[in-house]
């Protein structure tokens, strides 16, 4: 167990270091000068040179990228122009919001957060009931009615769906706010309801998928013998459902259910661009539009570690249901 | 007739301590009457498993742990024992599906243990392997066809008459219709199934065929067909087999010679008559005593073997049997007892071996019938 | 019980030997394959979702016909039926004899022929994208399944690093740091080349769940006895690779595969959602639909169109994929 | 069973789909007004500089007056403010040495904001000027502005650190556009850059070697905004910025929210044109265009109080504009920001073929392909209407949709090939796919090649751009013909790279005349400079005029006094108040 822990984050700060060099690199390949951008109009090249060397953009690559992670491990100088020291960990200062990264992605974070969490917990619920009640009435209107639901689900696309939400329920029948983000700190009803098209949309969306996988999977747990035996033996329907039958379906729900919640934690950007929300998402590609490296860097590595971090939790989380499986 | 054995024992385990001490080391022992040259000679052949225990730590399995035997040409040897005594991986050790911990396989003379894929491709020809599972062990998406021909083509093999006619050939003599060539395993009953298996196996004609367990997944019905099919196939084309089983009547029927294997070791080994007329080994007893129609035994009847087999994990130490052995006595937990020729290519590791027959009066030929096991 | 019955009754039986299952006629068995080809006929929502998915890949595939039996090109432009702010005259978005499915507002090309074209265009990049990755997962999946140790880890590694890789990030800078790589500076950059640069994003992506299903399948085959039957007559890994393991699992391949598609069309018309993708002289799906949804108000037939047609393409897709698993797998059947 | 779940799925999002409209759309009513003619002046008299300004009718004080705008705005550090955004938001908490007093319909003073006049030329040779500041004017802690914080606020826009900013006054102290190193502003800290002095706490002096004539416009940017040196923070101030405008920060979550408060030190009887009606102004960046306007159109809660600052996207044009009861809650104005179809005159050298180019466009196809009236309106002159001096003419009369025939005798059977450079954005895609069908009618051939919309700029700036053709804009920084022809046409400022003469158009006649011009008074250029347009087109025609931006807001039914601003074409909110 430990040493599967080891060996697992090894790997993960592996991923990650590889991740960095390789997003590091991808920056340097673009076509695109982030210096251009800092000064329009009537700039001339000898000033450009003279903010490239400030901003240290004329060094070795290898230099940069030290510096850079020397900035996370321990912080480091940036120089006047971005916001003189900057303490660990440094994600440097970005070229276009003229702050220190590490405020954007406090800023940022909390909204992608607040989008995901509860929207997994809606799907997720919505969705593996959905799979766990048209399995167990199979067959009946009910089922069909669920199969239909994810089918549809399945097939739209989250831009159309979160466009025609808005569309009727914003503007036309002004039931909701205009979707925006409030802390839920500072008030809760605000928070949920500003962001609650957006759960809906990507509940409904994902929801469809996890009906599907685990209608399937609950499907072919019943069919199995141990359930037909715990029923046999004159178990309680719910019991044998419920704790036998539910916990090995589920399994491999859980599995893709990590590593989509990882992958979505790392940014919704469709779902932040159709509500107009900035999250990390948008910040990532906004960065990326603007050549802003330092947004680049923090953004693509803390995706990173949301998904390598998934990764690691499901591997646990399998073993903790399923105790077949051995860690090694 | 207890007691006459007992007599012997005693005369017997003098003998074997004072050979002991003349004939060590113990690869020097000839386990194998010793007529012609051995087609296969293992000596000291061991598998060891890693596996993860607990939090930290790995430690080893002791799946087979150091055997000693040779299969002349054209000789039936039986290796039987309970589930996880290593049977299976030995018999995957030599045809080299595993790769042996330590000790030697020669076949023909030539050390084969540690050989790679493309030395091993002449030898491949000569030693085949027959699966217990029919259904496992056919690929569900060739024909009947192609699973024959399969061994003649990777092994690049243009028999005269090309392939089709030699593996309708091979269909004939497994006594399945030549015409369905064309037919998918799932369209074959598990009998049918398992002849399909065997008519691989001869695809290349070996010399050798280790057959791991092949009827004990078929109906009782079946299995009689499958093991006179594999008599005959003996007989006919002088094949060496190494006939793994836990079923001591089916060996009984289809084996010169017979190893008896306990957590991984051999016990005892000989040929057919002694071993189930003059079982030694306190363990082979107790094996025998369990067939059910073989209860005409003397006093004591069924030998019921208390405790469970000991986890390979840790094997006890001494004599492994010690645990569960109603003679065990404190040298059984010290030394570990050799495995010792005693004449007639009969030997056991026993430091108390029994003597005497189990069953006199069912001795001979073959006794079990159907009825008698219904009963 | 378990005890042998051979001695005796065996002999009896030997002669005969003959097979348990009754005498057939044809010779010729029914593989696994034509069995589920069989089940795939009787299915008749496969049926019905098969024959959609052959109509629009016939209709891809005749554009050119199409357009010459339709009499208009995908960049015509009729902004003389639009009126001042650009929208089309006439009803529902300019729907009429010439124009079936009407203008689009502002250039005043037609819908219907651009749809068509779209279709060719998303399905090309769908059904390239979806053959690679599966190629690649395949291959990986089945080097880490078959041959396992350091290769398996090391494949491992790579599938977790795709996965945290910044599928954005790339995809929004391969296509002009590519371009620049491989056009010059005056030169128009081909359609073709942006529909191989989205299948090469896709493609960098989109293996891993493949190779992830195909290294489980393989590590349960491995230890077939076939499998081992094979390696023990002596078999090269092609052999194992491709006559042993492959056939048996290009059902889950072949699953994944019909699931995949309809995915790469979305995410087609996801990424020029972010301002990835195709340029405008390519007609897809992605931009038409990306294009149209602001005129959900005021032009709603311009979504219509498209939005009911990758609907319904994707539904189709979705339906098949899942009949399909049904008729490969009858276990799991509905 | 599926297959009428299909059914089912498909019935439902018709319907959704169609829920919009499903009448006849005839094409009545599509036109619109956006005729406008500028005057521009800049105040003699000394009243006009003075406060408070003049209250706007049906104004109320309260509420709180909300921004929509999809990007953030780029810099709020005075010194760096440049962007449209940025100079629509700045005078809230800015106030710089002049400004505009605006009357949204075109009639421009410019006036003394924080001096008393709009400056005065000592010598009458423009080298020397002169600024005196108010008495009462004050900073958000109370702390008087004297010409000490408007030259340190001049003087750290030399600080390479802060980019973004015009270079304007910087170049002409300096004399170099690399005034940076000639007067390096970290080493120099406490006191001022060359020219500049401040004899006493009430003035300002400028001295330049060269005449500058046009510096009373220079100085109503944001440059000139002041600073106590105690309150630089230097690039941090961008996030917070120190005010002396009626309004401070309050708060600003970067990139999502800037809260702006009424600042109690600032005193409306100073200030000639900026009010403080609201109780709050609140930008808010995210939502896209469309998700603005349609926010706005809403009319919902505290949108009622809105301004969607993205105009009015295309899509939603035929709504908007056919929606007689939206129409008091949209403003629409052409704006000064000119649009070009640029001939890289470096390599399209044939004057026949620039022609051509000119005959050839077809304008109103192009704007409807935008999106029509209320996005661009059609350009035939280099300079926009809004140019003080402003003369319309068409040198190549193509009509609506392009001229044929002329196009054929100048080509005379020749079919040029040349490269058309457009951005990737969704909206010179549109345009690109348009302008290549107009040109290949025509008989041009024409290449489309991307360019990334980010990079784009950047590179038709260098001069050896690969391009024949791209779309160019230009908006001036103020509406004279001064910061527009010299900026575009002087052959002689054509640099390796980062060029504003991105046509590439160099002849020695027209700098000399330019010279002539620029030496003249400021009150006297504007009909010389609409003249030298005009010959421009005519003998040379370097770029094929194409349309000038519209700007079409739409704001909730709450917000008041917000017009377009004449100077940039951008909602200005110097009048916004909340109707209670």
């Amino acid at each position: 167990m430990t040493r599967f822990l080891v060996k697992r984050l090894f790997s993960a700060v592996l991923t990650l270091f590889a991740v960095s060099v390789l997003t590091f690199l991808m920056f340097f390949a673009l076509p695109r000068d982030p210096v251009t951008g800092m000064c329009p109009k009537n700039c001339n090249p000898e000033r450009l040179e003279r903010v490239r060397d400030e901003l240290g953009l004329n060094d070795p690559l290898i230099t940069q990228y030290a510096g850079y992670m020397k900035g996370i491990v321990t912080g480091r100088d940036l120089g006047s122009a971005q916001g003189g020291h900057c303490d660990a960990p440094c994600l440097g200062w970005s070229y276009v919001t003229n702050e220190a990264v590490s405020d954007t992605i406090a800023r940022v974070l909390p909204v992608t957060l607040s989008i995901v969490i509860p929207a997994a917990v809606l799907w997720l619920l919505l969705g593996v009931g959905l799979g766990m009640v048209s399995a167990l009435r199979r067959g009946t209107w009910l089922d069909r009615l669920a199969i239909g639901f994810s089918l549809t689900g399945a097939s739209l696309q989250l831009y159309f769906v979160g466009a025609v939400l808005l569309l009727v329920f914003v503007y036309n029948l002004r039931l909701l706010p205009v979707p925006s983000y409030t802390s839920i700190l500072d008030n809760p009803v605000k928070w949920a309801s500003g962001l609650v098209l957006a759960w809906v949309s990507l509940a409904f969306l994902f929801s469809a998928i996890y009906a599907r996988l685990s209608r399937a999977q609950m499907l072919e747990t019943l069919s199995e013998d141990f359930v037909r035996t715990a029923r046999a033996k004159g178990l309680a329907k719910p019991k044998v459902y419920g704790r036998h039958a539910l916990r090995a379906a589920i399994t491999p729900v859980v599995t893709i259910a990590g590593l989509d919640v990882g992958g979505a934690l790392g940014g919704t950007v469709i779902t932040e661009t159709t509500f107009g929300i900035q999250g990390l998402g948008r910040t990532a590609v906004d960065a990326v539009r603007a050549g802003d490296l330092p947004t680049i860097m923090a953004t693509v590595l803390i995706a990173a570690v949301f998904v390598v971090l998934a990764n690691v939790l499901v591997d646990l989380l399998y073993a903790a249901i399923d105790p077949r499986v051995r860690l090694r | 007739m207890w007691g006459s054995l007992g007599e012997r024992e005693e005369r017997s385990a003098a003998e074997y301590r004072s050979r002991e001490r003349r004939q060590a080391p113990m690869s020097e022992v000839s386990v194998a009457p010793s007529a012609a040259e051995p087609l296969l000679r293992v000596r000291g052949l061991a598998k060891h498993f890693p596996v993860r225990t607990g939090f930290r730590g790995q430690s080893l399995v002791r799946a087979v742990d150091g055997l000693d035997f040779d299969v002349r040409p054209g000789e039936t040897l039986g290796l039987v024992g309970e589930s996880g005594c290593g049977k299976t991986t030995t018999g995957r050790m030599l045809v080299r599906l595993l790769e042996p911990t330590a000790g030697t396989i020669e076949f023909e003379g030539r050390d084969i243990t540690h050989a790679g894929r493309r030395q091993l491709r002449p030898l491949r020809q000569d030693l085949q392997i027959i699966f217990q599972d029919p259904y496992a062990s056919l690929n569900p998406r060739h024909t009947v066809g192609r699973i024959i021909a399969m061994p003649l083509q990777v092994n690049g093999i243009e028999p005269p008459g090309g392939v089709k006619a030699r593996v309708q050939e091979l269909l004939e003599i497994v006594g399945l219709n030549p015409e369905h060539y064309n037919r998918y395993p799932h369209e074959f009953s598990g009998g049918q199934r398992q002849r399909i298996g065997i008519a691989r196996a001869l695809a290349l004609r070996p010399k050798l065929i280790v057959a791991d367990e092949p009827v004990s997944a078929l109906d009782v019905s079946i299995q009689a067909q499958v093991v006179n099919l594999l008599r005959q196939l003996q007989r006919d084309l002088e094949l060496a087999f190494v006939f793994i089983a836990h079923d001591l009547a089916v060996v009984r029927h289809f084996c010169q010679r017979v190893a008896v294997m306990y957590l991984g070791k051999i016990v005892e080994i000989g040929d057919r008559v002694d071993i189930y007329e003059r079982p030694q080994h306190p363990y082979t007893r107790a094996l025998l005593s369990a067939i059910p129609d073989v209860t005409k035994l003397g006093p004591g009847g069924r030998i019921r073997l208390t405790g469970d087999v000991p986890t390979p994990l840790d094997p006890p130490s001494g004599c492994r049997f010690r645990t569960r052995c109603w003679k065990a006595q404190e040298i059984c937990a010290t030394e570990e007892p050799a495995l010792v020729s005693r004449g007639g290519g009969q030997a056991i590791a026993c430091h108390f071996p029994e003597s005497g027959p189990v069953a006199g009066e069912s001795g001979g030929t073959a006794g079990v019938t159907v009825e008698e096991v219904s009963k | 019980m378990s005890l042998s019955p051979v001695e005796g009754v065996a002999l009896a039986e030997i002669e005969s030997g003959g097979p348990e299952v009754p005498e057939r006629k044809d010779v010729v068995g029914r593989s696994p394959g034509r069995l589920a080809w069989i089940r795939l006929r009787r299915d008749r929502t496969a049926m019905v979702s098969g024959g959609m998915l052959l109509f629009f890949m016939l209709l891809a595939l005749a554009a050119p016909l199409i357009e010459m039996l339709y009499g208009i090109g995908p960049k015509e432009q009729f902004q003389s039926l639009l009126d001042g702010f650009g929208m089309p005259l006439g009803y529902s978005g300019g729907v009429s004899g010439d124009h079936w499915f009407g203008l689009e507002p502002g250039l005043g090309r037609d819908i219907f022929i651009r749809l068509i074209y779209g279709l060719r265009t998303s399905l090309f990049i769908a059904f390239a994208a979806a053959v690679i990755t599966a190629t690649l997962g395949v291959v990986l999946g089945t080097l880490a399944g078959y041959l396992g140790g350091w290769l398996d880890a090391v494949i491992n590694w790579i599938t977790d690093l795709t996965l945290a890789m910044p599928f954005l990030v790339i995809a929004l800078a391969l296509t002009p740091t590519l371009v620049l790589r491989f056009y010059g500076e005056r030169e128009a950059v081909s359609p073709a080349f942006g529909v191989a640069v989205l299948i090469g994003v896709f493609a960098i992506f989109g293996w891993t769940s493949t190779a992830r299903l195909v290294r489980g399948q393989v590590i349960a085959l491995r230890e077939r006895e076939f499998v081992e039957a094979a390696r023990a007559s002596g078999a090269g890994l092609g052999h194992m690779v491709f006559r042993q393991l492959l056939p048996n699992i290009w059902a889950p391949i072949l699953v994944s595969f019909s699931l995949a598609v309809p995915q790469f069309i979305t995410s087609e018309a996801a990424l020029s959602f972010i301002g990835v993708g195709l340029s405008d002289e390519t007609p897809s799906f992605g931009r038409m639909i990306y294009r149209s949804l602001d005129y959900l108000q005021t032009d709603p037939a311009y979504v219509f169109f498209p939005g009911i047609t990758i609907f319904a393409l994707v539904f189709a897709f979705n339906l098949f994929g899942d009949a399909l698993r049904d008729a490969l797998d009858p276990k799991s059947s509905r | 069973m599926r297959p009428r779940v299909v059914a089912a799925a498909g019935g439902a999002i018709a319907l959704v789909v169609a829920l919009g409209a499903c009448s006849k759309n005839t094409g009545e009513g599509t036109t619109v007004d956006t005729g406008r003619t500028q005057t521009g002046v800049i105040a003699t008299d000394p009243k006009d500089s003075q406060g408070p300004a003049a209250e706007v009718a049906g104004a109320s004080k309260g509420g709180t007056f909300t921004i929509i705008r999809e990007t953030p705005i780029s810099h709020l550090d005075p010194q760096r403010t440049y962007s449209f955004a940025g100079l629509m938001a700045s005078p809230l908490f800015a106030r710089y040495l002049t400004t505009w007093k605006d009357d949204g319909k075109g009639g421009l003073v410019l006036v003394g904001d924080l001096a008393e006049t709009p400056g005065s030329d000592v010598n009458k040779d423009c080298k020397v000027w002169e600024f005196k500041i108010k008495d009462g004017v004050k900073f958000e802690d109370g702390s008087p502005i004297t010409s000490k914080e408007i030259a340190y606020g001049i003087a750290r826009s030399f600080d390479p650190d802060l980019t973004g900013g015009p270079t304007y006054i910087q170049e002409w102290l300096a004399d170099t556009p690399q005034f940076d190193t000639k007067w390096d502003f970290k080493k120099n800290k406490g006191s001022l850059p060359p020219g500049l002095t401040t004899p006493d706490e009430k003035t300002l002096r400028f001295e330049f070697s060269k005449p500058r004539c046009d510096l009373p416009f220079a100085v109503s940017l944001p440059t000139t905004a002041p600073l106590p040196p105690a309150k630089d923070t230097g690039v941090n101030l961008d996030n917070k910025p120190f005010s002396s405008g009626p309004y401070k920060i309050a708060d600003n979550q970067v990139g999502v929210k800037l809260t702006l408060d009424r600042n109690p030190n600032w005193d409306a009887k100073t200030d000639p044109v900026r009010h403080q009606y609201p109780d709050q102004f609140v930008w808010t960046f995210g939502p896209t265009p469309d998700a603005a306007s349609n926010r706005v159109i809403a009319d919902n809660g505290p949108d009622q109080s809105a301004l969607a600052f993205n105009t009015v996207p295309a899509s939603l044009v035929a709504k908007v504009a056919g929606d007689a009861a939206l129409k008091s809650r949209t403003i629409l104005s052409p704006t000064p920001s000119a649009n070009q179809l640029v001939i890289n005159n470096q390599r399209v050298k044939d004057l026949k073929i620039r022609q051509a180019l000119n005959y050839a466009i077809d304008r109103e196809g192009l704007i409807k392909a935008m999106g029509g009236p209320t996005v661009a309106a059609p350009l035939t002159t280099l300079m926009p209407p809004s140019t003080i001096g402003y003369k319309a003419y068409d040198a190549y009369p193509a009509g609506a949709s392009g001229n044929l025939d002329k196009v054929k005798e100048l080509l005379g059977g020749q079919t040029p090939e040349l490269v058309l450079g457009v951005s990737d954005g969704a909206t010179e895609q549109i345009q690109g796919t348009q302008l290549k069908a107009n040109l290949e009618r025509a008989g041009f051939k024409i290449t489309l090649r991307n360019i990334p919309d980010d990079a784009k700029l950047d590179e038709i700036k260098k001069k050896d751009n690969p391009w024949d053709l791209y779309i160019g804009n230009w908006a001036a920084d103020w509406p004279s013909g001064a910061s527009i022809l010299p900026v575009l046409y002087d052959g002689r400022t054509i640099k390796p790279e980062g060029n504003s003469n991105q046509s590439y158009f160099n002849d020695p006649a027209i700098n000399a005349e330019m010279d002539r011009i620029l030496a003249m008074s400021p009150a006297e250029q504007g009909p010389e400079w609409a003249k030298l347009d005009e010959r421009i087109m005519k003998e040379y025609a370097p770029v094929v005029p194409l349309f000038v931006d519209v700007a079409y807001n739409v704001h909730g039914s709450k917000a008041g006094g917000v017009f377009i601003s004449s100077v940039f074409g951008y909602p200005a909110f110097v009048n916004a108040y909340v109707k209670q």
